[in-house]
């Protein structure tokens, strides 16, 4: 969470990007200078696939307001099948967050190609916009790790 | 203790518009085992990329963080660089904050704060970087081509060519596929036998050429540089060695009711036959669903054996089993090609209840040389010279229901303007019209070649389909069509209808796909590994595509793949190793349950699973089932790190500790 | 208005006409076409493009036999015999433009006529 | 014995008495039992494919539900009943909304979403009893009789609903042509309309459509022609020009059997 | 049926089928039976112990039992043929060093819900019909059978054993349960008193880890929470988050794994209803991939470790129900 000078409650937002599309989408919408907020930060992974629950976990531990996981369109994975299995690992976990109580537009799965430059921006104001709505992550921090 | 640099760039304005960089620089320079924070105005010139080589050299670094662009643009000028000041190039991080920081955000105040939090996100992560260093794995010095085709023959020798050992499987009895039925080829109208033949000698000739007619690949397994097939040569029951290819066998045959396949089915040929005159290997095969002695069931019984009498040779061999061969690898090409689709579901052209409604491939065979009428282009029905010929365009492709294909064939316009205009040139009292959806003619010298069809040779070319075939009872056929520019309904009463039939790939092809582990379209073409920039190569390493069986083509552009093909496998046939990706998953056996669940989500079959004996206390030992990853094969994408529960597989350069690390300096 | 028409002949339909290849295969196959003064891929066109009043006033929705050979042979599954239906229903919808009225019935009727046409035709032109 | 539901039809019951005469004496000599539903309304003559149509198909769903209750197959052997009854059961089964409207509509005990199977009078001799079974009972072989099938379109057609056979090279009728002895004629226009209900408005077009029809027959050398539409009979005998004789199937079929004058007095 | 179990365990011995037999025994009081090994007729004679308590699931032991020299008999109830069998397909047993003798089942007690009618000194119970009469030291006490059933049983999703050897009495069928019931209480509720109910139970957790330990398909060599390198170490719950994690990550790890066993339910302390978590993920699996049942059969792929090319996105978390 950060907080800015007007005090608007300002999200912490963690992208995970696979590093064949969403990346490279991330990319495009910078040399096309599509803004998005500066709340996104974006960790690099080879593939979707390869972003475990517990990095999920990790980010809203660590005070993360909203995480959201970009990868290949299904069908396009660099890897072939890795996108299927991430879709469906988050589909239960996010089905188990929103089961505990866990606000569930606090977590989201988007599929964004290289070539999607503007379709990245746009998920990442929208995303941005749902989380600043929800307010803090409270429900699933660790108050240790709490900025004082 | 880590002693770790840390570069950022300003790129010019890019970045130090939006970007305090020297701020960035003074931020970062105070986090844990950072020794050198710098800025520089270009980090990917000469002079910036000698600073940080001077400052590997001078401090001794450990790890380097770039703040540049993005790692898509210059990773890998930087690990070079690393590399050359004798730093792992795997100790090198790039924290994006061009593309991903100063290009999207407009405030100083909070773009310049990001990039710091990235700068210490890559800082975090580097500090846990290991050195890498990429593995190597043999090549075998053979490629074997699936398919001898045009496509698998040019692979092949070009292949044979670099000085390198290729091997054709075929599983017809003679290689040429079907280009040795085609009749002339557009758009220059050469005899396809007189540029496909000699090739087709050629390779039997070349020495570095082994050709498996008449057999199948029955088993692939292994990895890029190092594949294991089993070949299964079909049994002929003729020995291949022997036989001299004369024909006399064929001749005293006394089953001479065998639909010739390679006519398609419009005419005859013996039990025991040669495919055609040219074929390669030009040795004959004995059919033994037709021939009387095989068909019996006991070959010991005195049934005809005529053929056997009739070879000097001593090749006929009744009691001839299926072989298997077994033999290694470096590289596999896909040539399994094209058949047209079956019309069955297509009976409004009537093609099943009249013989002189024939598919293009069977007008080739009617208007070949050595095709059953001897060249001269006769009805099938009552062997009469037709006047009138009607084509139909897109027989079942670009179909939208389960009938057909949803693909355009793309050959079909280029042959029908081929075939018209030869009818035209050979036979000019015959009307020729074509009825045509669009007129598709990409390609060097093809709109020119379809403009001659109707220019010159006058050829009636219709904007409309053929609604309805119905033969008559005087042998006429009523064709009903719309010609959509004049908005009427016509009736053509035509000699002769011809179906521009769908293509698809053989029916192998699927089969081949699952062995070989890689991806095909619903259509069942092969998948290329990159539609654009990586169009011959397969995704799964080591295996490219040559020809039809990636998509519908035409001869030219089979044989410019073939090549492309060819010069691929070649690429990886001339290496004595290959290079791995270091970033590879790999077991910890420690923690390793052995449940094979890494094994399952892995897209390359890279994980395999030994028992090894494990220490237990008391210097007792267990026999533990643990998981080993062929770093040649893996492609390090990492689905298997998290189908593991313990944690036992971990992935290099992108370990759970680093990601987990970059997530705690974001959230810091 | 027009746009509510092809709003309600594409709804009522069910066809999606953006599917059309225009390969004229309906037309080559059409029964009925020398008596259309508007054929089925014109139809499908037609609708495409809005216009639906001209095939609402024109004779050629009483000419499609529903024969169902164009729905059956088209490659691109766009039934353009459905999107006749619909505009003829949108035509006899209509108040008062009924195609066939029962007093008309008599002077068709000759013995041997099925009472199935009857029913049929009735079915076709009237609402 | 096989009991069948057996939907005749308003035709069936006036101009094409022939038609179920023959169709109930032949079952019966095969050793099929049909039932006729009570009250069984119209079936509506022509399926309007129209999605925002419903109360013109609640007359087939009744029928439907009917069969389903009796928990017996329906079978119908009017070409246009069968068409309206298959199509309106394949569209229940396969569009919700529709389904939803229906049910909606008549307030079934229990919804109805397409549970009945639809047999057409042939599909049941193939399917059923069997051409081979059929061809041990016939008694009256139509010995060297080249007979013509004629499908028409609402036999086969829309052929992913009436998924009778093959819409293009269709068996069924030569199949049945060959199971009581005859030879069958194969022509193209088999499978064409014959024009249908035109003929309420307009003559010529009924006419140009049957005649070709029959030339189509004819010029393949067929002796008779045979249906299982009363429209379809009715344009081919009255409108073609053409002296072809027309049966239905029915009547061969009774022949064949010998059970024909038996019942048609 | 004790008898029974013991005379055939006593035959396997002798006739060298096997070479120990897991069993149970019981410890300080009647109803605490915890499972044990058998090497000899005499300790067969001497503790084991097969009755209305006997609920713990041996499974799991045979992961490292499966391994030592010689075959091991195994008695177990039908749901614990689906733990084995889970155990099979991940190859974390040997089956062929199994002897299996499958049992029936017909639910077994839990002593809290005895305890919890106040009654103390328990010394035994015996079982008539749907009445229980529960022995103390301070004399017989009576009540339904149904109301001291422990709740995995009340909800047993099968009375058919998937694998064995041999049978002792008949084999049931797959059953039909409401064992989602509660599940979809949950889901029904708003995203707050979800909650509010999760913080609830889940603050009473003393990372104890019985339920990792009980349970048959936690089998890892070094499990995730004990790794350094994991980066999600913690041996003990220090806060909320933490407790969250434990059991998201423990459910996560056995998603599709799981039988539903329900022994993390019944061997918890603090009586959180662990699994219910499990089952959610089951309910999910279900619904979203088709019906899924962990140890069925050894050869199915696992949910997680499959996919279909039209598998639903994420986002369907999102659009449907109650928020």
């Amino acid at each position: 969470m950060q907080v800015n000078d007007n005090k608007e409650f300002q999200p912490l937002i963690v992208a995970f990007c696979c590093n064949w599309c969403s990346y490279a989408g991330a990319d495009l919408s910078g040399t096309n200078r599509l803004n998005y907020p500066t709340n996104v930060k974006i960790i690099r992974v080879p593939c979707s696939c390869r972003v475990n629950p517990i990095f999920i976990l990790r980010a809203f531990q660590r005070g993360a307001d909203g995480v959201i996981l970009c990868g290949c369109h299904p069908g396009d994975c660099h890897y072939t099948s890795g996108n299927y299995f991430t879709r469906r690992r988050m589909t239960l976990l996010f089905s188990m967050l929103d089961f505990l109580g866990i606000e569930r537009d606090r977590t989201r799965v988007e599929w964004v190609s290289a070539a999607e430059g503007a379709k990245f921006a746009a998920t990442m104001n929208e995303f941005t916009e749902a989380v600043k709505k929800l307010g803090p992550n409270r429900r699933l921090e660790d108050l240790r790790c709490r900025k004082q | 203790m880590q002693k770790i640099g840390v570069f950022v760039c300003h790129c010019g304005t890019n970045i130090a518009a939006t970007v305090d960089v020297k701020a960035v620089a003074e931020a970062l320079s105070h986090e844990s085992g950072v020794v050198i924070s710098q800025d520089y105005q270009y980090m990917c010139s000469e002079a910036g990329q000698n600073l940080i080589k001077d400052a590997i050299r001078e401090n001794g670094l450990t790890g380097v963080v770039v703040c540049s662009c993005s790692p898509r643009m210059h990773e890998n000028t930087f690990r070079k660089a690393a590399a050359a000041a004798g730093l792992n190039p795997y100790l090198v991080e790039i924290a994006n904050i061009r593309e991903q920081c100063s290009w999207i955000h407009k405030d100083i105040a909070t773009a310049t704060e990001k990039a710091i939090i990235l700068g210490r996100a890559a800082i975090a992560k580097v500090q846990l970087n290991t050195p890498l260093t990429a593995g190597e794995s043999p090549v075998a010095k053979r490629a074997l081509v699936i398919g001898g085709g045009i496509a698998g023959i040019q692979t092949a020798l070009d292949i044979a060519e670099a000085g390198f050992e290729v091997d054709i499987v075929e599983k017809e009895a003679t290689i040429g596929g079907k280009m040795a039925q085609i009749d002339k080829t557009f758009p220059t109208l050469d005899c396809a036998a007189c540029i496909l033949t000699p090739k087709m000698v050629e390779a039997s000739q070349n020495e570095k050429i082994t050709i498996h007619s008449y057999s199948e690949v029955s088993a692939v397994k292994g990895f890029i540089g190092n594949f294991t097939a089993t070949i299964k040569k079909k049994r002929r029951f003729v020995d291949e060695t022997k036989c001299t290819g004369c024909g006399a066998c064929t001749e005293v045959c006394p089953m001479q009711k065998v639909p010739n396949a390679f006519n398609l089915g419009l005419n005859n040929r013996g039990a025991v036959y040669i495919p055609f005159a040219q074929a390669v290997p030009k040795v004959a095969t004995i059919d033994p669903n037709y021939c009387l002695k095989l068909r019996k069931g006991d070959v010991n019984e005195k049934v005809c054996g005529k053929c056997a009498e009739a070879c000097t040779a001593g090749a006929i061999n009744y009691h001839q089993q299926d072989e298997y061969i077994e033999q290694k690898y470096g590289a596999i090409v896909v040539a399994t090609g094209y058949n047209p689709i079956k019309l069955d579901k297509f009976d409004e052209f009537a093609y099943n209840q009249c013989a002189d409604v024939v598919t293009s491939l069977e007008l080739e065979r009617l208007m070949n040389a050595a095709g059953p009428n001897g060249g001269t282009l006769l009805r099938p029905s009552d062997k009469t010279h037709p006047h009138k010929i009607v084509f139909v365009q897109c027989v079942g492709s670009r179909c939208d229901d389960s009938k057909g294909k949803p693909y355009c064939s793309k050959i079909c316009c280029m042959y029908t303007a081929k075939h018209a205009m030869l009818i035209r040139e050979k036979y000019p009292d015959t009307e020729v019209y074509v009825f045509y959806i669009d007129v598709r003619t990409p390609g060097k010298n093809f709109d020119e070649f379809y403009r001659r069809a109707v220019e010159q040779y006058n050829v009636h070319y219709i904007k409309g389909m053929v609604g309805k075939v119905t033969p008559k009872s005087d042998g006429k056929i009523d064709v009903q069509a719309s010609d959509l520019l004049s908005n009427e309904q016509l009736h053509i009463d035509a000699d002769m209808v011809v179906l521009a039939t769908a293509i698809e790939p053989d029916k192998t092809a699927r089969p081949l796909a699952t062995m070989l582990t890689t991806q095909m379209d619903t259509n069942d073409f092969f998948t290329e590994a990159h539609a654009k920039l990586r169009p011959v190569e397969s995704a799964t390493a080591g295996i490219f595509l040559s020809g039809a069986c990636q998509g519908p083509k035409d001869i030219p552009e089979t044989v410019a793949q073939a090549s492309a093909a060819a010069s691929k496998a070649i690429g990886l046939l001339v290496k004595d190793s290959i290079t791995c990706n270091p970033c590879v998953a790999h077991s910890n056996e420690l923690m390793c349950n052995g449940c094979s669940a890494c094994e399952k989500v892995c897209p390359y079959g890279a994980i395999t699973y030994q028992d090894k004996e494990f220490r237990t206390p008391y210097r007792t030992t267990v026999m533990r089932r643990v998981a080993s990853v062929n770093p040649a094969v893996c492609q390090g994408c990492g689905a298997c790190t998290v189908a593991c529960p313990s944690g036992a597989m971990d992935l290099n350069g992108f370990s759970n500790s680093q990601i987990m690390a970059e997530v705690d300096a974001i959230c810091k | 208005m027009s746009n509510n028409l092809k709003e309600q002949v594409i709804r009522s339909s069910g066809v999606n006409v953006l599917k059309c290849m225009r390969c004229g295969k309906c037309s080559g196959t059409c029964p009925s076409y020398d008596e259309m003064e508007y054929h089925p891929h014109q139809f499908v066109y037609m609708v495409e493009k809005g216009d639906i009043e001209t095939l609402m006033n024109s004779d050629s929705i009483y000419k499609c036999l529903t024969c169902f050979a164009c729905v059956d042979r088209c490659p691109r599954s766009v039934e353009p015999a459905k999107v006749v239906e619909a505009v003829r229903l949108a035509a006899v919808r209509i108040q008062g433009n009924n195609h066939l009225i029962p007093d008309q019935i008599p002077e068709m009727l000759d013995e041997d006529l099925p009472q199935q046409a009857i029913v049929t035709a009735f079915r076709k032109y009237t609402k | 014995m096989n009991t069948f539901m057996y939907y005749p039809g308003c035709t069936l019951r006036t101009q094409a008495k022939d038609l179920d005469a023959y169709a109930r004496s032949s079952a019966e000599a095969l050793g099929i039992s049909l039932e006729e539903p009570e009250n069984w309304q119209c079936c509506g003559g022509a399926y309007t494919t129209a999605k925002d149509e419903i109360a013109t198909k609640l007359s087939a769903v009744r029928t439907l539900n009917a069969a389903k209750e009796a928990d017996k197959p329906l079978i119908t052997v009017c070409s246009a009943c069968h068409n309206v009854i298959k199509q309106t059961n394949y569209d229940i089964s396969h569009d919700e909304e529709m389904s939803a409207k229906v049910n909606n509509y008549l307030q079934l005990d229990e919804p109805y979403n397409g549970e009945a199977t639809v047999y057409h009078y042939l599909e049941m001799l193939r399917d059923v009893v069997g051409f081979d079974n059929l061809k041990k009972q016939v008694v009256n072989p139509f010995k060297g009789k080249k007979i013509a099938a004629y499908y028409g379109c609402l036999l086969l057609r829309p052929s992913k609903a009436l998924a009778m056979d093959d819409p293009e090279n269709p068996t069924i009728i030569e199949d049945f042509i060959k199971a009581i002895g005859g030879t069958p004629v194969i022509y193209a226009q088999r499978n064409e309309c014959c024009g249908g209900y035109i003929t309420m408005e307009d003559k010529a077009q009924a006419s140009k459509r049957s005649a070709k029809v029959m030339d189509s027959a004819q010029e393949q050398g067929a002796d008779m022609i045979i249906t299982a539409c009363p429209l379809c009979m009715y344009n081919l005998k009255k409108n073609s020009g053409s002296e072809l004789p027309v049966y239905y199937f029915t009547e061969l079929l009774a022949e064949a059997l010998e059970v024909k004058e038996a019942d048609n007095e | 049926m004790q008898e029974a179990i013991i005379s055939r365990a006593k035959q396997l011995l002798a006739d060298g089928t096997v070479n120990r037999v897991i069993g149970w025994k019981r410890g300080e009081f009647a109803y605490d039976i915890t499972p044990a090994i058998f090497e000899s007729p005499e300790e067969i004679d001497a503790d084991f112990v097969y009755d209305d308590f006997t609920s713990a699931n041996v499974s799991k032991y045979l992961v490292k039992e499966s391994r030592k020299e010689g075959k091991i008999l195994a008695f177990l109830k039908t749901c614990d043929t689906y733990s084995l069998n889970q155990l099979t397909k991940e190859h974390r047993v040997d089956r062929d060093n199994i002897y299996v003798v499958g049992i029936p089942s017909d639910g077994k007690l839990d002593v809290e819900k005895i305890k919890a009618k106040g009654i103390t000194g328990i010394t035994g119970v015996e079982r008539n019909g749907d009445i229980l009469t529960v022995k103390t030291i301070y004399g017989d006490e009576t009540m339904s059978v149904a109301d001291a059933m422990s709740n995995k049983c009340l909800s047993c999703k099968s009375k058919k054993h998937v694998t064995y050897d041999e049978l002792i009495g008949e084999d049931g069928e797959v059953t039909d349960t409401n064992r989602f019931d509660m599940v979809e209480k949950l889901e029904n509720m708003t995203s707050q008193e979800r909650y509010d109910f999760w913080r609830n139970e889940l603050s009473k957790c003393i990372r104890c880890n019985a339920c990792r330990n009980v349970c048959p398909a936690c089998t890892c060599e070094n499990c995730v929470f004990n790794n350094p390198d994991s980066g999600v170490e913690n041996k003990a719950a220090a806060d909320s988050f933490e407790e969250n994690m434990f059991h998201i990550i423990r459910a996560f790890h056995v998603a599709g794994r799981c039988t539903d066993c329900g022994e993390c339910s019944r061997v918890c302390p603090q009586n959180i209803p662990l699994h219910l978590l499990n089952r959610k993920f089951i309910k999910d699996i279900n619904s979203l991939y088709g019906e899924y049942q962990a140890g069925a059969d050894t050869t199915s792929k696992a949910p997680l470790n499959n996919y279909t090319f039209d598998d639903c996105e994420a986002s369907i978390v999102h659009e449907r129900g109650v928020e």
